[in-house]
């Protein structure tokens, strides 16, 4: 596997990686280090952080220890965005490797469904999942996926198109391979690095979005989330600004380590874009 | 360490209901001396637009934060929170209390130059309060007809006696006149006036730019002598409560009403000389937080359950640590600040005593189940107000201490009132509990059984309870202001015991105004007023 | 001609797409909890329930749901995009109200986003592996990886009150009246914290597809060639690459132009700007299907006469595209 | 030998660390005279096109000259700075590459680039460079001249992108013009007339010419002095008629024997009996165009009937877009045709529906053009021999003992069968690639231009190969190429076609010793040095 050694030797990349495991350590940490329910009332609400011992990054206007939330939190954001992406790379996959594949009326349909989902803003369209079926977790981890599969689709449309005529393609049909064996067997094998490393960006969208819906108070308030986090601190952003900007880092650190790692592998996979 | 120890540093815990009267005696400023200054720009912070602007249509304070200037109602209060004339100059009620008359100030002109007479009064209260306006069609409910025999006597006949105190204390919300000529002809509620009122006030609108700001210049015809003193008033739309404060700071803005700005805001700006911060000026807006049981759920319609619940939460440490200087104790649905209502005895209270509501919820058979649980319930706290969704989640940690696995659902505004006042697809349910100078206004019917579902702030709990209706149907009609305050403190006491809504919080809407500002906060419903005495000095 | 032919042909194909957004978000709304009335209620703050069946019936809200869409794609048919329950207005003037303040965050972001991208990228790619690449492209990664509205918070907080340079908020300053220049001036500063706190995103966006668009050309033949005939580096990456690696950036503009406005929503709430996208999360709280799907209408019309624009600016760039093709 | 204009001196360039070898070029010295043309020819790999990349000074990132010396008008341009260098490019040395289709900026005129040669090296105004350009056009013979200037690169043919490309080059009279392979991607006709280009300008304006090419016909068609590399050393150097006739070098005499010659070796006795007719057979493509209104209608293939007999090879040459592709993707029936018939022993494959072709797929199988692009790069290289037999029934582990058979029989080692494609070289792959189509015995062999992407020596091994494999297995085969040369060697039936229509067709000695239609006239007389062509007997 070459492509490990490139990977290892651009700085970026490794920045990247050591981040995300020190987010993953964190998640997995936080039951051990915080074994209390993160939302349950540790102390006096709006706390400086280092101001009391017992809270090193102080509490927030509920009185809950945000240390023990970004812990939990990790868990929940990284839950999240490796679930919504599953779904919407998912989803992806399919309806862009139906359409690339068959062309013709298939293809012309599909795409008109994801231009559909393109034109009408995603944020709005999440708005609108979210108010009908409720903001608890589940139903916000599965808006967010639903909302970002036309890009991994138009993705994997675009590898199957190109890969639809090469000629070990065509030498599979003339051995008398089915359609479905062409599809999953010989083709997608082939789409999938290119889609997978932009898996990365649907995963930092994500973060991103459960964080917006969150500012806008339509997540789920049972869940020790980030995105929760800074929008409870938007109402004391003029003092305790702490409240929103702790959350806010550490959002920012593990949408750059996810993209850091995306784009690593980005280029580790095909080195020629590395200017080589 | 089996309970989590309490940081109690600050402050002592105030185990009694801390006085109302002392937290709001803020250091005195100069509230109204010195010559006023004539001329300038007022600038108001205007948090959620309305879908109308003319309080004879719509009873909200985000309505009377614009329209009250514009339009007048037939009566206000004064300093002291007592009746005072506004169109009407002087009124009286006949002893079986059918009939109240009231005679009409003269020389009044509306702002397009038509004279305001008694028609204007007959048509705005058949056609608008008695069909359209919020609590005033309950109100004028047995109102039969308003009499004109001249231009400036307006005679109201009931079916059934109105206690004069009762009408005197609503009409300061309840009894803005619109122009009948304006309105007469079609559909009321449709009608493009209602966005670009028309008035007697001191002040005449000029325009209204959708999700910017609305502009109001001085009426130079105003029936008051030589006011209004400002040139100029501009509510500024800003939804987001932090850019609100940020606005105050930076000189943008001049005033923010009713507890428009974040808690923590409010206790910074109160420490900033330039800025005034209390509650002066609200009294005639208390309210109390609610916690509302469905009695559907079988475990909540247990009264010990009830009871339960409400010593399981330490409610003197969340007014202190999480509400600041501008909450107290609530003792029941009639408010302290309420003069003429609040009884000296408010019948059983529930102090915080953890011991007592395990002991409660095992006698009433729910014992703690695997994981320390004895029952899950749903909270649907209403989505307005940065109080409610803080007591919400100090509801669920304070319950889920005593074994009451509380899950949280959020909804947005109109998804809330379907769910709960609707539907009945809740367990616990908590927002605001608006007291209107007079329990039968919008009190009692939180507690008067038989309202029709879909009916928001009624009693949709599943409660009957024919004891508490003869109380409220009584006291309702009883024109004798002694005997009805005598009936309402039996209501209150009644309240308390049966407990089906909680109100273990009363509030008052916090003021955040300019310390340039003279003639400020000087009536309980300031913040709905004319301002027409309001100038700013350099 | 062939222009006409080209919006022509355009406008015709993104009609069934049109027609599958305004239907779907019409049936979706109607599993919303509540409808306009409850939420006017809860605004009013009271309301019994005579009132409320009154505006049900007047917002005819008491049809069946096949009954509302028909209804309202009747209407559609003839461009009449209703009326709003939470303005009591035309849903047309409503949206023209608010249009202005949205297109002009929406192009200043975009073109913001675009040159900065542009410059960020050229310089990125040509000095690869090298300081300026990582910094440039890390930077890029860190604006891409801030919550819009994280940021926006911050810099109200920094700019506006603690430097007191900017506005915190609105469109523009109605205290004092103001014409001409100095009234485009006063809005052009109001709009420089949301450009900024919009544009961020999509900056970095562009900055990663121009550096890989710059990087791959450079490798093609005809940059061989031109280096054969004498050209330095400067000229060959201005007369010849540069153009060849717009393209890209181009496409890129019609497909985030949909994004864009949904980010809207969020800057718009924090800068209290009074734009489309605010306007739609008050319609989607307020449940005023009317104006909402009045604002997907209008968005879809946005989004497509961006793509428009961006395949005429296509064609002119690139000589292969025939406009039929 | 008159003074050179260009010496190279013991020229080393050395590649970055891990590439397959330490050196592109060891001790290459080189010298070329006013008026001479030096072909450079060898296979891919062997440093040539480096040589000319060196002397250039475009070398890669990360390759650089270490050592010896590129003396051209007195100076040592090994050595000379970076300005002083972009002087020397474009106007003395000026260079030619290979791919027509992306050597020139796609989004500029021909004009406007051309122009920009007098912009960089002279101050001549608009209106001079103009006509300028207009003279080196028509200098080019590039048909009218005035449109061509204003036309974009995608509105011309290969061959006239490769004249515009001259004229380039020539725009400032360079005393030395370096072509990297610059007819190898034509069609052979115009091919020829490029050849016949480059040697005209070059006798008039007595440039000498560095012409880089693998293809010997080309260095027998107009070299005056040629050098032979391999692994980026100079094996052998002379003029051309010396090194053609009697090569001195071991590797020189393997090159020129491995290229076929023109003359059809006698021809094999034939069956009768058919195996594959087709009929009347035609496929038009229609692209573009908005409901059927404006289409671009091409007639790719026009009613073509052939008969291919049991155990020959027929051959299907014609230049590229002649439709000799399509043709065989119609009998594969990976192109559905419009009409006609391809009966395979009785059977109509052509009206047969998709499933029931599946079933008849095993009788005709396919080999294929590019070597990198034909086998799945994910599986392994047994897998994908063993993956016919497999889809029809045949247990795994038996299907992958017969392909284990199959490499044996193809000549790769049985061993390397859990290998990946990429560990192969271009030969082996195309070994693999047939083994896969035997796998399914199959009664028909189409293969659509198999050595086409090879360079000439393992060409040779592959069409030996085939030739061997024809005999023991008792192979049909449906051979197209575009080289007339491997034509001539290994078809025994051949079918000219030109814009979709077979112009010609019979046995090959006849048709390449006595062409009947004009189009084939043409053909072979464009096939660059006719005469040339191997020592050794052709393989039987």
């Amino acid at each position: 596997m070459g492509w490990v050694r490139g990977y290892f030797r651009s700085p970026p990349a490794v920045i990247g990686l050591v981040l995300l495991l020190l987010v993953v350590a964190m998640a997995a940490s936080a039951g051990w280090l915080f074994p209390r329910d993160p939302l349950a009332l540790a102390g006096r609400p709006l706390v400086w952080p280092l101001d009391n011992p017992r809270f090193w990054l102080g509490t927030d206007n509920s009185g809950r220890d945000i240390a023990a939330q970004i812990f939990h939190g990790a868990r929940i954001s990284l839950l999240i965005g490796l679930v919504a992406t599953v779904i919407a790379v998912l989803i992806g996959i399919v309806i862009g490797a139906v359409a690339g594949y068959y062309g013709g009326a298939v293809d012309t349909i599909l795409m008109r469904v994801t231009e559909a989902f393109q034109t009408l803003p995603n944020f709005l369209l999440l708005l609108v999942l979210v108010v009908v079926f409720g903001s608890n977790i589940t139903t916000v981890t599965i808006a967010i996926g639903v909302v970002s599969w036309p890009a991994p689709a138009r993705l994997t449309r675009a590898e199957f198109l190109s890969l639809r005529n090469r000629e070990f393609v065509q030498a599979g049909r003339t051995l008398g391979l089915p359609d479905f064996k062409l599809i999953f067997g010989e083709i997608l094998p082939n789409a999938l690095p290119p889609v997978i490393v932009y898996a990365s960006v649907v995963m930092a969208v994500a973060i991103l979005l459960e964080s917006a819906l969150a500012f806008l108070r339509l997540s789920d308030p049972n869940v020790a989330s980030w995105g929760n986090l800074i929008g409870l601190g938007r109402d004391v952003l003029r003092v305790q600004w702490y409240v929103s900007a702790i959350p806010g880092v550490a959002i920012l650190v593990t949408v750059l380590a996810v993209s850091l790692v995306g784009q690593g592998l980005n280029d580790a996979l095909n080195p020629r874009l590395k200017g080589r | 360490m089996t309970d989590h120890r309490l940081e109690m540093k600050r402050r002592t815990l105030l185990l009694g209901s801390a006085a109302m009267a002392a937290s709001a005696m803020l250091p005195q400023r100069s509230f109204a001396q010195g010559t006023p200054r004539r001329g300038g720009t007022f600038v108001v912070h205007y948090g959620a637009e309305q879908r109308m602007l003319n309080p004879s249509l719509q009873a909200s304070t985000g309505v009377y934060i614009v329209g009250g200037k514009i339009q007048e109602p037939l009566v206000d209060l004064d300093a002291l929170g007592n009746p005072v004339g506004v169109l009407a100059e002087r009124w009286e009620a006949a002893p079986d209390g059918k009939t109240i008359t009231f005679h009409l100030r003269r020389g009044v002109t509306w702002h397009d130059g038509k004279p305001f007479t008694s028609a204007d009064v007959q048509f705005t209260a058949m056609a608008m309060w008695k069909k359209i306006l919020n609590y005033g069609t309950t109100l004028q409910l047995f109102l039969t007809a308003v009499d004109t025999p001249d231009a400036h006597t307006a005679i109201f006949r009931y079916e059934r006696p109105m206690p004069l105190n009762l009408l005197l204390r609503a009409l300061p919300d309840l009894g803005y006149v619109s122009p009948k000529h304006l309105y007469e002809t079609g559909d009321i509620r449709q009608n493009p006036v209602n966005l670009a009122p028309v008035g007697t006030g001191p002040f005449k609108f000029v325009q209204y730019e959708r999700g910017q700001h609305i502009i109001a210049d001085r009426n130079p015809n105003y029936w008051r002598p030589d006011a209004p003193y400002l040139d100029r008033i501009v509510w500024r739309v800003i939804t987001d409560r932090s850019a609100a404060a940020a606005q105050l700071e930076a000189g943008q803005l001049h005033y923010s009403p009713f507890s428009g700005i974040t808690i923590s805001d409010i206790a910074r700006l109160g420490r900033d000389p330039r800025f005034i911060v209390s509650t002066k000026g609200n009294e005639g807006n208390a309210r109390t937080n609610t916690l509302e049981f469905n009695f559907r759920r079988k475990e909540l319609s247990d009264v010990r359950v009830r009871r339960a619940i409400a010593h399981a939460i330490n409610v003197p440490f969340f007014i202190e640590n999480f509400l600041g200087d501008f909450a107290k104790l609530g003792t029941g649905p009639i408010p302290s600040v309420s003069t003429d209502f609040y009884p000296a005895d408010n019948g059983p209270q529930y102090a915080y005593d953890k011991a007592r509501a395990a002991r409660l919820l095992d006698e009433a058979g729910y014992k703690p189940g695997a994981g320390g649980t004895r029952f899950a319930v749903r909270l649907l706290p209403a989505p307005w107000g940065e109080d409610i969704s803080l007591w919400a989640t100090f509801v669920q940690q304070a319950l889920g201490e005593i074994g009451i696995r509380v899950e949280i659902v959020r909804n947005d505004g109109g998804g809330f009132l379907k769910q709960v006042y609707a539907d009945h697809a809740f367990d616990l349910a908590t927002g605001w509990h608006q007291y209107r100078n007079d329990p039968a206004v919008s009190t009692t019917v939180w507690y008067r059984s038989g309202q029709p579902p879909g009916a928001p702030w009624t009693n949709q709990w599943g409660w009957t309870d024919p004891e508490m209706d003869r109380i409220i149907d009584d006291a309702a009609t009883e024109v004798d202001p002694v005997k009805r305050k005598a009936l309402y403190a039996r209501f209150q006491q009644r309240a308390n015991s049966e407990l089906p809504i909680w109100t273990p919080i009363e509030q008052i809407f916090v003021t955040t105004i300019t310390a340039k500002a003279r003639n400020h906060s000087n009536t309980p419903r300031w913040g709905s007023s004319t301002w027409h005495d309001l100038w700013l000095a350099e | 001609m062939r222009i006409l032919s080209l919006a022509g042909r355009r406008l015709a194909a993104s009609i069934p797409t049109l027609l599958l957004i305004l239907i779907g978000v019409f049936l979706l709304l109607q599993f919303a909890p509540g409808d306009t009335v409850d939420a006017m209620m809860a605004q009013m703050g009271g309301g019994d329930a005579a009132t409320a069946r009154q505006l049900r019936e007047f917002y005819g809200l008491d049809l069946s749901v096949p009954a509302q869409l028909g209804q309202y794609l009747w209407r559609l048919v003839r461009l009449d995009l209703g009326f709003s329950a939470i303005y009591g207005k035309p849903v047309a003037t409503v949206i023209a109200e608010r249009l202005p303040a949205t297109i002009l965050l929406m192009t200043a972001s975009l073109s913001f986003a675009f040159f900065a991208g542009l410059v960020l990228g050229v310089v990125a790619a040509r000095g690869v592996n090298r300081w300026p690449d990582t910094i440039i492209s890390t930077l890029g990664l860190v604006f891409y990886a801030t919550p819009s509205f994280w940021f926006g918070l911050m810099a109200i907080v920094v700019f506006s009150i603690y430097l007191q340079w900017l506005p915190a908020g609105g469109l523009e300053d109605i205290t004092q009246v103001q014409t001409g220049i100095w009234r485009t001036l006063d809005i052009a500063r109001h709009l420089v914290l949301p450009t900024l706190t919009l544009g961020l995103i999509f900056l970095a966006i562009y900055l990663r597809i121009m550096r890989a668009s710059m990087l791959e050309v450079l490798n093609l033949d005809f940059v061989r060639t031109a280096r054969a005939k004498g050209l330095d580096e400067t000229r060959v990456v201005v007369r010849h690459v540069l153009r060849n690696a717009l393209l890209p950036m181009v496409t890129l503009i019609g497909l985030q132009a949909g994004t864009m406005l949904g980010g809207s929503v969020v800057v718009e709430s924090v800068f209290s700007l009074p734009g489309l996208g605010r306007l739609a999360y008050e319609s989607v709280v307020q449940r005023d299907l009317n104006t909402l799907l009045g604002i997907v209408f209008v968005s879809a019309l946005l989004v497509i006469a961006v793509n428009f624009l961006v395949d005429l600016l296509y064609a002119r760039l690139d000589p292969r595209i025939t406009p039929g093709g | 030998m008159t003074a050179p204009v260009l010496a190279l001196d013991r020229l080393g360039v050395r590649l970055p660390p891990g590439a397959d070898r330490s050196h592109a070029l060891q001790d290459v010295s080189l010298a070329i005279a006013a008026g001479e043309i030096l072909c450079v020819v060898g296979e891919s790999g062997s440093g040539k096109s480096m040589t000319a990349n060196a002397v250039m000074r475009l070398l890669p990132v990360g390759v650089a000259i270490d050592g010896g010396q590129v003396r051209f008008d007195g100076r040592d341009l090994a050595s000379l700075p970076e300005a002083e260098m972009r002087r020397v490019r474009g106007a003395g040395i000026a260079m030619i590459f290979q791919e027509p289709m992306t050597a020139l900026n796609p989004l500029r005129t021909i004009g406007d680039q051309i122009g920009e040669m007098f912009g960089i090296h002279t101050g001549l105004g608009r209106a001079a460079v103009h006509e300028r350009v207009q003279a080196l056009l028509e200098e080019v013979r590039i048909p009218d001249p005035v449109r061509a200037a204003r036309a974009y690169p995608h509105e011309l043919s290969g061959g006239q992108r490769q004249r515009a490309m001259i004229a380039m080059a020539l725009a400032l009279d360079p005393k030395v013009l370096i072509a990297d392979e610059p007819t190898t991607a034509l069609d052979v006709t115009t091919q020829a007339q490029i050849l016949a280009l480059i040697r005209d300008l070059q006798r008039r304006k007595g440039t000498a010419v560095l012409f880089i090419t693998h293809d010997f016909g080309v260095v027998a068609e107009i070299a005056d002095r040629v050098a032979v590399m391999q692994h980026g050393r100079v094996v052998e150097e002379g003029p051309a008629a010396e090194v053609l006739e009697r090569p001195r070098h071991p590797y020189t005499r393997q090159l020129i024997a491995a290229v076929p010659p023109l003359k059809a070796p006698p021809p094999r006795p034939l069956s009768d009996e058919p195996i594959l007719a087709i009929a009347h057979l035609s496929k038009t493509y229609r692209t573009g165009g908005f409901l059927g209104r404006g289409a671009r209608v091409t007639h790719a293939v026009r009613d073509v009937s052939l008969v291919l007999p049991r155990g020959g090879t027929l051959g299907i040459v014609g230049e590229s877009g002649s439709g000799k592709s399509t043709l065989a993707r119609c009998i594969v029936r990976l192109v559905d045709p419009d009409q006609g018939s391809v009966r395979l022993e009785g059977t109509d494959l052509a009206t047969l529906p998709r499933a029931a072709m599946r079933g008849q797929t095993r009788h005709i199988q396919m080999v294929f053009q590019d070597p990198f692009g034909s086998l799945n790069p994910r599986r392994r290289a047994g897998e994908l021999v063993a993956q016919g037999p497999i889809v029809h029934g045949m247990p795994r582990a038996q299907a992958m003992a017969r392909a284990r058979e199959l490499f044996a029989l193809v000549g790769l080692d049985p061993a390397s069968a859990d290998r990946y494609p990429h560990e192969f070289s271009g030969g082996q792959r195309q070994r693999i690639g047939l083994a896969r189509a035997l796998a399914l015995e199959p009664r028909v062999l189409v293969a659509d231009e198999p050595v086409s992407a090879l360079d000439v020596s393992v060409q040779a091994q592959v069409l030996a190969l085939l030739a061997d494999l024809r005999l023991r297995l008792g192979l049909s085969i449906v051979f197209i190429t575009h080289d007339l040369r491997v034509a001539a060697q290994i078809c025994d039936l051949v079918a000219v076609m030109k814009d979709g229509e077979v112009v010609e067709h019979g046995p090959a000695g006849a048709v390449f010793e006595r062409p009947r239609h004009a189009y084939t006239k043409a053909l072979l007389e464009s096939i660059p040095g006719r005469e040339f062509g191997g020592l050794a007997q052709a393989p039987a």
